[in-house]
């Protein structure tokens, strides 16, 4: 999108690309791959899902990758994030050891929970990745609380916080962006806008299309970009975040993405609620060949680097899984640390 | 008598009374178009259409609080909640209005609304998913709550709490929805607050619901081999609580062991227990067993988890310290 | 207002008065006897708590006369009311004995919820009038409940709910107007902004100012009107009734209005939050007898009929106030009635 | 010593902590500008400012949620709910949250937030203003819950609370906020989860908190004149509970009573009689008798309300009741 204010139509800001960024060639095969890392982590957690080797809910990020991966680089490391249920990709784009993610999945002592969070409660305290939750809203009002904290404390450090579009009609959301606008908290709100909450569309579940026009109600900043886009994403969510950084306004952004897979492992990738034929469409704009190409026809990629990119993720990927699986599970006494009364 | 699971014992319960009566009406979270998250659902929008079969946006309050409105004035919602975790949303609704507006307008408003979804642990749910939370339901005058064990108890009892005019917040389990069992054929009523004896026995009373019943009839099994023939007795209905059951049955084994899967402080095995040894005092020949979820939050990592909910040893182990074996 | 749809500015509103809303002299005088009656009666219970005879919290609606009954006049007998705890006035408009009403207040079995309810909850069936309720925000939903039954059932019923401009911050708000405008509910929320939710004021508590202008989050209907004068409050409610009965769509209404007593009995008129001078100047545009001025110079009211109304509604509060003395506390088994669990 | 009211007794112990940390702050619905919808936080606005002492708009979920967050990063938030009753809207942020993030993060995150304010029936407020929520909270695993019944416990407890690492639910009386009573000079701090005799005595124990043990102090001054002594205590924290103390004066009585304003169904009462029950079954000379709030919500006309609640002599005849007088 054209500026976070701004409320532009896609067609005109896929024309803006990444000169006026000031990215580095670096910095944008650095997206890249962090993206390709995320979705082959997910194939490969579908798979040890199938073997059982991870339990419970598990919702993947494919298809949502670019939201994650460019809002994320636009943050400093004194940043702070918080996530929801579908937090793998967050977790991976911040950074975290995909070792350490890959065995909280599997439920064990060196994942970044220590294997008490799994799938939905990854956190990790030395990247300042605030967690997943798993009550759909139920953190929105947290990041406001280290908004605030870091105001408080005379720190510049901005909070981003994931939600989906199907939060935003949580009561807890409306009070917290009121909060935020109110006492101009720096944090800006990033709804990923996959077009479900579960199995129901947008339009059968809010009033309103436009998930950020919501923000108008708190006359709150506010904006919507592709989120199929990681060019897009970065720079929406950098106008949102230094603007945050430099005046502690909030901001409410919309990522307009899709989810590829179903709604988590135990949920069908199309069915009832949408048709095949709307996921195969949808994925012409996946978001990360996409990407590739275009950094290909731009001569930032070549083919030989993206194909020693995949090599070298599918051993990452592979170690994690080794990782996770050579590591122990917890501890019989660890059931009872970590709650004091 | 037809065997069938659990999920459509509870889907013939709400189809049949929907038949029955066109004020009743179910609504929730992908219960429509989805066919139900558990599929408890499946089917019911193509048989009673959109009108009578509605998928909410995720506010738990909001559409709590709009079936309690639509309840005042003569509708019978049933409202799913996708979990009862996610109710916890709604809980000022249920115990503010749910439970108070027939009292304090003096009897002129009723609310008449079922509030129904699965509680406890599935599996590797984790902290946020694994909640049962039926004592602090079950603490709230106004609130009737019900936990069912069996597929035919599930239909009897949910056809009850649609008919009554209170409100009834019925508890299942995402466990036992693929779970099957003899259902009567035609119409079937429980009524509520009436407990039932699963299996009989002279040596020891077990008192579990919902999943914690099978649990307990498993262990039963173990000690049966070993020569303990446990009493297993199954309230139905937490609140309100056939205590008379409950004393019968402690009266002549002279033991009792609770199982509940829910945390231990101030639970629902706590207001039995106490009720037992006031009530049945001098019959007691050894202290009540409490079998209980662990007292710390449900951990993901799967030895925990199984560490942390009731077992069967744990109940087998429970028996034999009130044995004094 | 000009219209509930338009958002105009209060001086060109003023200009509009009754002729274009054909209301007789009949009904302009009831309005006006409505008004006196509930700030006489509001002034009675006033005392009666001075001398504990009531109890508990008693909030006043001195100085928001207008906005009920204006509201409630443009209602059919088969519409529904939802109030919050400052219900005296709102079940005074609705038609309800004064007589049961203060028993209510006493505490008595001839009050109008069996003694149960107390001044915050007021109910009456056989008027529709579903009650008062004492958790900020916490009774919104159920007007969208009685709105969905009324469109379930098949018949034209119509909800109007009110709340204070602070309930408008709650979840449950934000959630209900949601499912109201997506569902399509023929309900009318009424927000009575008096400026402050208890000791604080508008600004401090809400990021936006227009409080109406909430709606727009949920693309619904939307509109002010100035609840100092029962003509635009009966003029905008009646076109959002009418418009909800007649197509199902709901509106948000904000009514400017002014507390003229503390927030409740024990609170003071003035204080830390706004000052004497505030107030006195506010009484400027005391909605009771501005209306009553109107009347007198219009022809429509003489100074006799005012006395005699004065004269007849002193009775009525004095007989009132009898009855409610002179009837039983609730017989001592009714404690374990209507809870059945 | 100086004799202070309640109020003044928190208000100390919340200024005297904001002066030695300055990561500690107030934030709630009237707590600054208002001086407090109960006075508690009189004055504290014009000592620490508007950044520590913040008004909140009314939105209990929403400041909960983001005193959690604060707390999350090292700031020592206390949160005041105006009453206990509207703290229900932020159940899901202590249940779920609150109470929960410590552990799932495997030990990353601290919650160290207090979350304070009055609880109970105050006079004829009704039935959604008059509630005693302890039991729901002390159900949940992670929160510590304390209900102070003396100015000098309300403020070391509450000293203890501001300090402590874990969410602590902090239960106050609006009946009780004018009480006066002695308080030590200087740091006067009592330790979460220690209980306290309030009079010794060797008939009977009595276990009452919060207002409830006023009621319990005055019926132990009525019996003493019958020749009965008995035993008071407090446990003052509800979870974790001095069982010990409990334990020990029930051993030495042999009989118990235990006063709750609080509904009586899985209460916390029954917490307490279910674990002397089982862990002192042979002292016991006569069944627990409770004596609690009455099952129902709560009744605004006078005399009802007093019938609600426990009394005086409702405690006296269970006292007797236990001696089998
Ligand atoms: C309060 C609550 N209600 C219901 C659920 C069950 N649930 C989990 S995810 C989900 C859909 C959320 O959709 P959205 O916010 O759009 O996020 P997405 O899954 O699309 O990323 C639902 C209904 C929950 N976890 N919490
Ligand atoms: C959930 C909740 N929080 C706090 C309170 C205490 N309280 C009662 S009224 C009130 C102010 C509400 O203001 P507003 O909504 O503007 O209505 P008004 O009193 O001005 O009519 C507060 C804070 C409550 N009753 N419920
Ligand atoms: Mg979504
Ligand atoms: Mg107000």
């Amino acid at each position: 999108m054209a500026t976070v204010l701004s409320m532009k139509e896609p067609k005109e800001t896929k024309k803006i690309r990444w000169k006026d960024l000031g990215l580095s060639s670096a910095q944008l095969i650095d997206f890249y791959k962090r993206m390709l890392l995320i979705r082959r982590f997910e194939e490969r957690a579908a798979q040890e899902y199938g073997k059982s080797k991870i339990g419970g809910f598990c919702h993947l990020y494919i298809g949502q990758e670019a939201v994650g991966v460019g809002a994320i680089e636009a943050l400093r490391e004194d940043d702070y994030i918080f996530s929801a249920y579908r937090d793998h990709g967050h977790a991976l784009a911040r950074g975290m050891d995909p070792k350490v993610i890959m065995a909280e999945l599997f439920g064990k002592f060196t994942g970044c929970s220590k294997g008490m969070g799994g799938s939905m409660h990854m956190f990790d305290a030395s990247k300042n990745f605030m967690g997943g939750y798993g009550i759909v809203g139920g953190h929105i009002p947290l990041a406001a609380g280290t908004a605030f904290g870091s105001k408080y404390l005379g720190k510049d450090s901005v909070t981003i916080c994931f939600f989906g579009e199907a939060a935003a009609n949580q009561g807890v959301f409306h009070e917290t962006l009121n909060l935020a606008a109110l006492w101009k908290l720096p944090v800006v709100f990033i709804c990923e806008n996959n077009r479900y909450g579960m199995g129901t569309a947008v339009e059968r579940a809010h009033a309103v299309w436009d998930i950020y026009q919501k923000a108008s109600a708190y006359d709150m900043k506010r904006g919507w970009f592709d989120g199929m886009d990681v060019i897009e994403s970065y720079r929406a969510v950098k106008a949102a975040v230094d603007h945050a950084r430099q005046s502690n306004e909030p901001t409410l952004l919309e990522a307009r993405t899709y989810r590829f897979r179903g709604h988590s492992m135990s949920d069908p990738i199309h069915g009832h609620y949408r048709t095949k034929e709307e996921v195969e469409e949808q994925k012409k704009s996946d978001p990360v060949p996409r990407f590739g190409e275009e950094l290909l026809h731009a001569g930032i990629l070549t083919q030989k680097a993206v194909d020693d990119m995949e090599a070298e993720i599918k051993t990452i990927v592979n170690q994690a899984v080794e990782f996770a699986d050579q590591s122990p599970e917890p501890p019989a006494d660890f059931l009872r640390e970590n709650v004091y009364s | 008598m037809a065997v069938v699971a659990f999920r459509e014992a509870l889907n013939q319960a709400m189809s049949e009374e929907m038949e029955r009566d066109p004020n009743v009406f179910l609504m929730g979270e992908e219960v429509a178009q989805y066919q139900g998250a558990y599929k408890v659902s499946q089917g019911m929008l193509q048989k009673f259409g959109e009108k009578r079969v509605i998928d909410t946006p995720i506010t738990e309050a909001g559409f709590a609080g709009l079936g309690i409105g639509a309840a005042m004035i003569g509708l019978r919602p049933i409202v799913e909640m996708m979990t009862w975790n996610f109710a916890i949303l709604a809980f000022d609704q249920l115990f503010n209005n749910a439970a108070k507006v027939r009292y304090m307008s003096g009897g002129q408003f009723k609310v008449p609304i079922v509030v129904r979804g699965p509680s406890g642990a599935a599996h590797a749910l984790g902290s946020q998913h694994s909640q049962s939370l039926e004592s602090v339901l079950a603490h709230v005058p106004g609130l009737i709550v019900v936990a069912p064990s069996t597929p035919a108890d599930g239909k009897g009892l949910l056809k009850s709490a649609i008919r009554d005019d209170n409100p009834v917040m019925f508890m299942e389990s995402e466990m036992m929805y693929g779970q099957k069992g003899e259902v009567p054929d035609g119409e079937y009523i429980i009524p509520l607050g009436v407990g039932d004896v699963k299996r009989e026995g002279k040596d020891v009373t077990i008192i579990a619901w919902s999943k914690m019943l099978h649990v307990a009839l498993a262990a039963a099994e173990q000690l049966a081999k070993e020569g303990v023939e446990a009493e297993i007795i199954d309230p139905r209905t937490i609140r309100p609580l056939d205590e008379t059951m409950i004393l019968n049955s402690v009266k002549k084994t002279n033991r009792c062991v609770i199982v509940e899967e829910a945390w231990p402080f101030a639970s629902v095995g706590k207001e039995i227990s106490s009720r037992i040894y006031s009530k049945a005092f001098d019959f007691l020949d050894a202290p009540i067993e409490h079998v209980n979820g662990a007292d710390v939050p449900m951990p993901y990592a799967h030895n925990l988890e199984k560490l942390m909910l009731p077992s069967i040893p744990r109940v087998v182990d429970a028996v034999k310290k009130v044995l004094y074996r």
